[in-house]
């Protein structure tokens, strides 16, 4: 048998009632890929988390390299070799990419020698693994792909030989996972261990040597990843049968709803975020807007949900110019009212107060609503009843109207915003990243609701950088590059292949 | 008999006219062995809850220091005819209310010829607490006595701000100080509390001349104050306490001005060497003339308005 | 911060506070012994001056009706995510609007010019708060410089007007004249008596009543209506607010006005409800204390009512023991409220290790 | 001519204390923890450094004691804002009101002069040094200015220099600057965040502990009470106007201390065309200034990210 680089032995840990981890054992096999799965709220984070000195297990022993250690803070794991890429990136926004790799690891009192120091090494590694980062970058400036990167440099540069990513592909594109993995496979090959958790099975088929399986905070599987099919996989997380494959009956568009022509996007420093953007949007269809992230896709919801002005062109809603609608109110709340639902992409930020209990969230944007006010003040009881519907719909776990909805995991909080946003009745629904890091289960349940949707007759607009997504769930695909539209298709006609090429700018 | 006092915001040691009457009171219980009461108040409110309670607990005679208590003990006085109270620096009315009242403008008359005689650059300077209209009659008594003794001396005038702070801010006091050293001013007198330290240091640091007030302020820095003037709350709490005992005690406005003793200039051996004859001649027969009425003093306050600049 | 799980709700919303109050006590009771008091003494002395007897009780909740108004206005604009150092000069201001109606129209019969009169306070006191509001709102300018320097320039403004151009004629004091008692709000002294019930002679006045009413309807306005909702949206999560389509601007402008027309009720208490004329610095810290009472309180009305109370306590029974102790000086109490801020405000989890360690125990046993 | 210096001069002694207080607040808030605090913290260094100085008869044993004062309270601060996890802003209104507080009263005990410290003699004082050729260039308005001031002016002069160093250039500057924008990072990269947020404590109240002896030692020779007079707070507002930069925050500060000096010149000066301007109205102008430059010129103020608020470790 192969060494093991990590060897846990009956890990526990609690968070007060919640049993996170229940007497974890496993191994990672030294030189491989270990992919680990399951559910939002399984345990995943928590676990790596105990390896990388942040928390402090309850009990239960850590080996690394077969020797039994203690790791009390990420300093500790640090010197171990490990290294860790967050789930939420773990960036000072206002450094430099050189002033990240450093912090913490910064090698003299002084900046600049070892900054400059620390450039030649950057250098060395940007050629050896093939990544292209400025280090002069500002890094709250970067897209996330290179963020990402950044911080897998950050563990580089620090000498880890164990790197754990958690769900690293959750915000990344196509085409940035790929060449995630290719990075990871020329770790491997440097005998480097990579930990992987992921939400997506596809990625573990493709890359891992074994994968761990978590359920409620136990292991329920441990395999070599040769040995099973996604399938199984999925089975043994949810612990029951998963449908992956939508079934989809042809769309009947009916009258049009939404039809945007010329519409340009000019930000304050003179640069073209949208240009020219045109098409149509039916009731009963879905429309697809695939791209790389940052080419206008957000802008574009932006503006249609209301929360940007456009600098020209039109947008017609059910009839009406929305460009040059006057409104007292903020135009999100104007759109909102005419019938424009909208799921924002940065859910945690955008969608949702975290200090707010469930019941607060399910009412935001619609606060105003006479249906949930008497007289000056609100209506609690119709509050409480409508989030309780919400709740049961949509089966958000845990079934509390009274929990601050922070401390919800993602696909929950997810549920929470798409049955508020469901729940108004919108004649269009702008959707964007439906199931960015949430689980292959809520996947499915989001998936069925947005078709359903579709079939009772709204137009659905979807933003989304999972291809797999898009394709599945779209009528029609609209590409954007660069701000405008690269190309539209049928969705029985798009392959990965031909939207990647459009994707480029590939007419 | 037990007379008490109460001290208003600025507090029993403001090295001001509440320290002056705590000195009083002191002197009174020495002299005599006769305890007082005193009490120090946090807000407005606290006014005549203060006077109140006193008057409640049996005290005979309470004395409220500063003009600020005028409406309460006015108030409370008419509450408790049977006790007598006394205000200092304004008039209240009542049968049991004696005000003591000081003529702050002819003790600054006095200081403010001093300060002309003995500046060389014929500019003198003049910094105020908190610009209300007693530390304007201060600064309109200097500017009048400076005038006296060289109709073309300058005098130039500062406040120190408009926060009760403005009486317990020494640094902003030195730099004021150092302000008017720098446009030339080589003596300078301070109404300004505690602000006054910073004042006097600075015109020690200076090497120039710093004139106190209140009380005799001359130790302070020997031989770079010039002068005190002086304003005797301490003799007129003394006095209140002790016809209070004595029984000669009278309702009324009692004036305290050079003529009674209320005000005057310092000379004392931490001086002597600063006071030349002639300043010390022509001060004394200014003092003369006030009190004859040759010379009379403007107040402030009278017309809202001083008649020189 | 998230609720230790073994510790019971009581423990943690009553038994931490208590015991924060009593360490504050004994370590100023430390202090007390050290300069020769005995500390109960002076602890009962406190106590029985604040509670202890009718007039005691008069004062504290006078002074506590005043926190209550200055505490409620730091809290509005909390929920907002904006922190309002500016109550004592809204305050003062208001104080201005009070007093020009009053010193106008105190002939006019009381139903008139009070309500005038809180008008004004509010107009006043919440214009003040606008400027500083705006220009956060539309330029940026940060809320806690801004509002710090409309304190100060209140006071210039508040000086110069009552030397120059308020003062009493005939009088040195920097203060009105007495306003007619018309535009007196009434002493509750005053309005229990045709009752049969005789209370003792202090500045308690109706003001109270409109405090209390205040706090039920920040209650209400802050958790049960959509202005409070979106209030709270603004301040948690900005970004959210806009997606929401609520205009953050005009939330954030709307939300300093009615801080500082809060802070402005304060003024009728004092003015209307006690000296009855404009003194300058009449506003004495109240504005400052408000924001010690709303951060204790934890912006939330019961714990404004609460810290309020305790800051009424404070003064009063504060007083009574300098009265009977002249070794404790105005400024030992100053130190003891700081104390008292410093581990009920601030250090709420002195004891929570210990004490969630000795719940786990204790249902361990069990 | 005198008169430019004469208001430079001003300048520069008016903003020394200033200047030090706003470095203190640098520290402390760019490590995310807000500071109210300045104000007592200086206070307890001036009334510190005036006992000591006094007994000691030494200026540099008072100074010493001024930054050991600071320095304590400032870990006060700490425990509380840092080790506790308490609400940063109440700690900071709660120190004040102690310090301020405790100071006369302890006065009052130890000397028996009314809460006052007994005046300093020359010798326990800073005095004004003369530099060489202070001559040479008495013709300049500007560069006289530098000259003839004690030697904790050149102190801070020098320490804005060290301070700039410090936070751009130097191993903790990084750290500091990443503990207050993002303590979460910080820590993932193995840096002890509560060790950096004392750090900058220990270090915001040693310039606390000067500011606060400058203002006994330099400027007015003994400890009243109160003696600082609001200028922790308008250190803490020249920081938020500097946008926690520590020139932009000395920028500020040398606004206030200038428009301050120009104002007490400017007290019963008759104006052309206005005439004579109440005196309180020219008082207010270094506040209206103030409010006038933060709206017109110097746009969004962003914070340091992670400023007020508590580390806890969970996401
Ligand atoms: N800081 C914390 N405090 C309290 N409970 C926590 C904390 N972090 C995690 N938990 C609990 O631990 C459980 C496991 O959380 P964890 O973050 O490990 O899940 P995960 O498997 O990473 O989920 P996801 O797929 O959504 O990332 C959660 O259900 C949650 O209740
Ligand atoms: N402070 C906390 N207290 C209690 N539970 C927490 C806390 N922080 C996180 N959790 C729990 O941890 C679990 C996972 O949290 P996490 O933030 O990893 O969610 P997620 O599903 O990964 O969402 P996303 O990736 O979209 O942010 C959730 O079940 C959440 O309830
Ligand atoms: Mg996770
Ligand atoms: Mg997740």
């Amino acid at each position: 048998m192969a060494e093991l680089a990590i060897e846990l032995i009956g890990v526990n840990k609690h968070f007060g009632e919640v049993h996170a981890n229940k007497n974890i054992t496993f191994g990672v096999r030294k030189g491989t890929v270990h992919g680990i799965i399951g559910e939002n709220g399984a345990g995943k984070s928590t676990l790596m988390s105990i390896i990388y000195g942040y928390y402090q297990a309850d009990s239960g022993t850590i080996k690394i390299n077969g020797k039994a250690e203690r790791i009390r803070s990420s300093h500790a794991a640090i010197g171990l070799g490990i290294g860790m890429v967050h789930q939420h990136f773990m960036l000072v926004d206002p450094f430099t990419v050189l002033e990240n790799i450093v912090l913490g690891a910064e090698g003299g009192m002084t900046l600049d020698g070892s900054l400059a120091a620390a450039r030649t090494h950057l250098q060395k590694l940007n050629q050896d693994y093939g990544l292209q980062v400025d280090p002069d970058a500002i890094v709250g400036e970067l897209g996330v792909g290179t963020q990402q990167r950044v911080e897998i440099l950050k563990t580089l540069y620090r000498g880890a030989d164990v790197l754990i990513l958690d769900e690293p592909t959750a915000v990344l594109t196509p085409q940035e996972a790929d060449d995630l993995f290719r990075i990871l496979r020329l770790l491997r090959e440097q005998g480097k261990t990579v930990i992987l958790i992921t939400h997506k099975l596809r990625e573990v088929m493709d890359i891992t040597d074994d994968v761990t399986v978590m359920r409620a905070g136990e292991i329920v599987g441990q395999v070599r990843t040769a040995d099973v099919t996604k399938e199984d996989l999925a089975d043994l997380m949810v612990g029951r049968k998963v449908n992956m494959h939508l079934d989809k009956a042809a769309a009947v568009p009916g009258e049009k709803v939404l039809g945007v022509s010329g519409l340009n996007l000019v930000d304050g420093r003179g640069v073209a975020l949208l240009k020219d953007i045109s098409f149509d949007l039916h009731a009963g269809e879905i429309v697809g807007i695939a791209g790389v992230s940052g080419n206008g896709q957000s802008e574009l919801l932006e503006v249609l949900s209301g929360m940007r002005d456009a600098t020209s062109g039109s947008v017609q809603f059910k009839g009406q110019e929305l460009v040059t609608l006057k409104t007292r109110e903020p135009k999100a709340a104007a759109y909102r009212k005419l019938g424009i639902a909208h799921i924002p992409e940065d859910r945690s930020r955008e969608g949702m107060v975290k200090d707010f209990m469930t019941f607060e969230n399910a009412i935001l944007g619609y606060h105003d609503d006479p249906s949930v006010r008497r007289g000056f003040l609100f209506n609690r009881k119709a509050i409480i009843e409508r989030c309780r519907r919400f709740i049961d719909e949509f089966d958000v776990r845990p079934a509390l109207t009274h929990r601050r909805i922070g401390l919800f995991s993602g696909g929950n909080q997810q549920k929470v915003i798409l049955a508020r946003e469901i729940h108004a009745n919108p004649d269009l629904l702008l959707i964007g990243q439906p199931t960015r890091g949430v689980d292959i289960g809520a996947i499915e349940f989001i998936h069925k609701r947005l078709m359903q949707l579709r079939d009772e007759g709204k137009a659905l607009l979807l933003v989304s950088v999972e291809l797999d997504e898009i394709m599945a769930l779209s009528d029609r695909i609209i590409v954007m590059n660069g701000g405008a539209i690269s190309g539209e298709l049928p969705a029985a006609e798009a392959t990965a292949t031909s939207l990647g090429l459009l994707m480029g700018g590939h007419k | 008999f037990t007379p008490a006092v109460v001290y208003d915001q600025a507090g029993k040691f403001d090295k001001s006219f509440n320290e002056a009457a705590y000195t009083g009171a002191e002197r009174f219980k020495k002299a005599t062995g006769i305890a007082y009461r005193e009490a120090q108040i946090a807000n407005e409110a606290q006014k005549e809850q203060v006077l109140r309670n006193l008057a409640r607990k049996n005290v005979d005679l309470v004395i409220a220091v500063g003009f600020s208590f005028t409406q309460a003990v006015q108030t409370v006085a008419a509450e408790f005819p049977k006790v007598k109270f006394a205000i200092v620096d304004d008039v209240a009315k009542g049968d049991n209310v004696q005000s003591v009242i000081f003529k702050e403008q002819e003790g600054s008359y006095l200081v403010g010829m001093a300060a002309t005689l003995a500046s060389k650059s014929k500019k003198v300077g003049f910094i105020g607490g908190m610009d209300v209209p007693l530390i304007r009659a201060f600064g309109c008594g200097y500017a009048q006595g400076a005038k006296a003794a060289d109709a073309k001396v300058e005098v130039v005038s500062n406040m120190t701000g408009t926060t009760p702070q403005a009486f317990n801010d020494p640094a902003r006091g030195g730099e004021l100080a150092r302000s008017q050293f720098d446009r030339g001013v080589d003596v300078v007198f301070h109404a300004a509390g505690g602000t006054g330290m910073g004042v006097l240091q600075a015109a020690k640091d200076k090497n120039k001349l710093g004139i106190g007030v209140d009380s005799n302020q001359n130790h302070l820095f020997p031989g770079f104050v010039l002068t005190s003037m002086l304003k005797r709350v301490d003799n007129a709490v003394y006095q209140l306490m002790l016809d209070g005992q004595k029984g000669t005690w009278k309702a009324g406005v009692v004036t305290m001005g050079l003529k009674e003793g209320g005000v005057d200039w310092a000379l004392d051996a931490n001086n002597r060497k600063l006071i030349s004859k002639d300043i010390e001649t022509k001060v004394n027969q200014a003092k003369k003339d006030i009190i004859s009425g040759k010379v009379k003093v403007v107040d402030y306050r009278a017309g809202n308005s001083c008649p020189v600049k | 911060m998230s609720q230790p799980a073994n510790m019971p709700r009581w423990a943690s919303l009553w038994l931490m506070p208590l015991l924060n109050l009593f360490a504050a006590l004994f370590v100023s009771g430390l202090v007390i012994a050290l300069i020769g008091e005995d500390p109960v003494e002076c602890l009962k002395l406190m106590i029985n001056g604040a509670f202890g007897y009718p007039e005691g009780i008069g004062y504290t909740l006078f002074y506590t009706t005043s926190f209550i108004f200055t505490g409620l206005a730091v809290a509005a604009a909390f929920h907002a995510g904006l922190f309002n150092i500016g109550g004592e000069g809204q305050m003062y201001l208001a104080g201005l609007g009070v007093t020009l109606v009053c010193l106008q129209f105190d002939y006019l019969p009381a139903y008139v010019v009070i309500p005038l009169a809180m008008l004004a306070a509010i107009v006043f006191g919440g214009a003040w708060a606008l400027v500083p509001g705006y220009l956060q709102a539309k330029r940026g300018s940060h809320i806690v410089v801004t509002t710090i320097m409309f304190n100060f320039i209140a006071s210039s403004l508040m000086t110069w007007l009552l030397v120059d151009k308020l003062r009493m004629e005939g009088s040195q004091t920097p203060a009105t004249r007495e306003f007619a008692q018309n535009a007196w709000v009434p002493m509750l002294h005053e309005l229990f008596a045709p009752l049969g019930f005789e209370l003792p002679n202090t500045p308690l006045n109706a003001s109270f009543f409109l405090a209390l009413v205040a706090l039920v309807l920040f209650y209400l306005v802050v958790w049960h209506s959509p202005k409070g909702f979106v209030t709270r949206t603004v301040g948690l999560n900005e970004k959210a607010a806009r997606y929401a389509g609520i205009p953050v601007d005009k939330v954030v402008i709307a939300v300093m006005c009615v801080s500082g027309a809060l802070a402005g009720l304060a003024a009728i208490n004092e003015l209307l409800g006690s000296t009855h004329r404009m003194n300058m610095g009449f506003t004495n810290g109240i504005g400052f204390v408000g924001i010690a009472v709303a951060l204790m309180g934890r912006n939330h009305p019961v714990g404004i009512l609460l810290s309020a109370l305790l800051f009424g306590a404070l003064t009063q029974g504060g007083l009574d023991l300098s009265f009977e102790k002249p070794a404790i000086t105005r400024e030992m109490i100053i130190f003891t409220q700081g104390l008292i801020i410093l581990f009920c405000g601030a250090l709420e989890n002195l004891f929570q290790t210990p004490l969630s360690a000795a719940f786990k125990r204790m249902l361990k046993n069990q | 001519m005198d008169m430019i210096f004469s208001v430079l001069d001003a300048t520069l002694r008016v903003s020394t204390p200033l200047v030090l207080a706003a470095l203190a607040g640098l520290f402390s808030e760019r490590s995310g923890v807000v500071d109210l605090a300045l104000e007592g913290k200086m206070l307890a260094a001036a009334f510190a450094a005036a006992c000591v100085a006094y007994i000691a008869q030494s200026p540099w044993v008072g100074l010493g004691a001024g930054i050991a004062a600071g320095m304590a309270v400032a870990m006060l601060h700490g425990v509380v804002s840092i080790t506790y996890n308490g609400n940063q802003l109440i700690s900071g209104v709660a120190i004040n009101m102690m310090v301020s507080g405790v100071t006369p009263v302890l006065a009052l005990a130890w000397f028996q002069q009314g809460g006052r410290t007994p005046t300093l003699s020359d010798d326990a004082r800073f005095t004004a040094i003369e530099l060489p050729f202070a001559d040479a260039i008495a013709h300049s308005a500007v560069l006289k200015t530098f000259f003839g001031h004690n030697i904790l002016v050149y102190l801070a002069l020098l320490l804005i220099f060290v301070v700039s160093w410090v936070v751009y250039k130097s191993r903790f500057g990084l750290r500091l600057r990443a503990v207050g924008e993002n303590p979460h990072a910080a820590d993932a990269a193995g840096i002890s965040v509560k060790g950096v947020r004392y750090m900058a404590q220990a270090i915001g109240g040693a310039l606390c502990g000067v500011a606060g002896a400058y203002l006994v030692l330099a400027q007015t020779g003994a400890f009243i009470q109160d003696m600082t007079a609001g200028k922790g707070y308008l250190a803490l507002a020249a920081l938020i106007f500097g946008k926690w930069r520590p020139w932009s925050a000395v920028l500020g500060c040398l606004i206030f201390a200038f428009t301050d000096a120009i104002q007490i010149r400017l007290q019963g000066v008759e104006l052309p065309l206005i005439g004579s301007i109440p005196d309180a109205f020219i008082q207010a102008l270094p506040y209206v200034l103030t409010v006038v430059l933060l709206a017109g010129f110097m746009g969004r103020a962003v914070a340091p990210k992670a400023i007020g608020v508590p580390f806890v470790k969970s996401r």
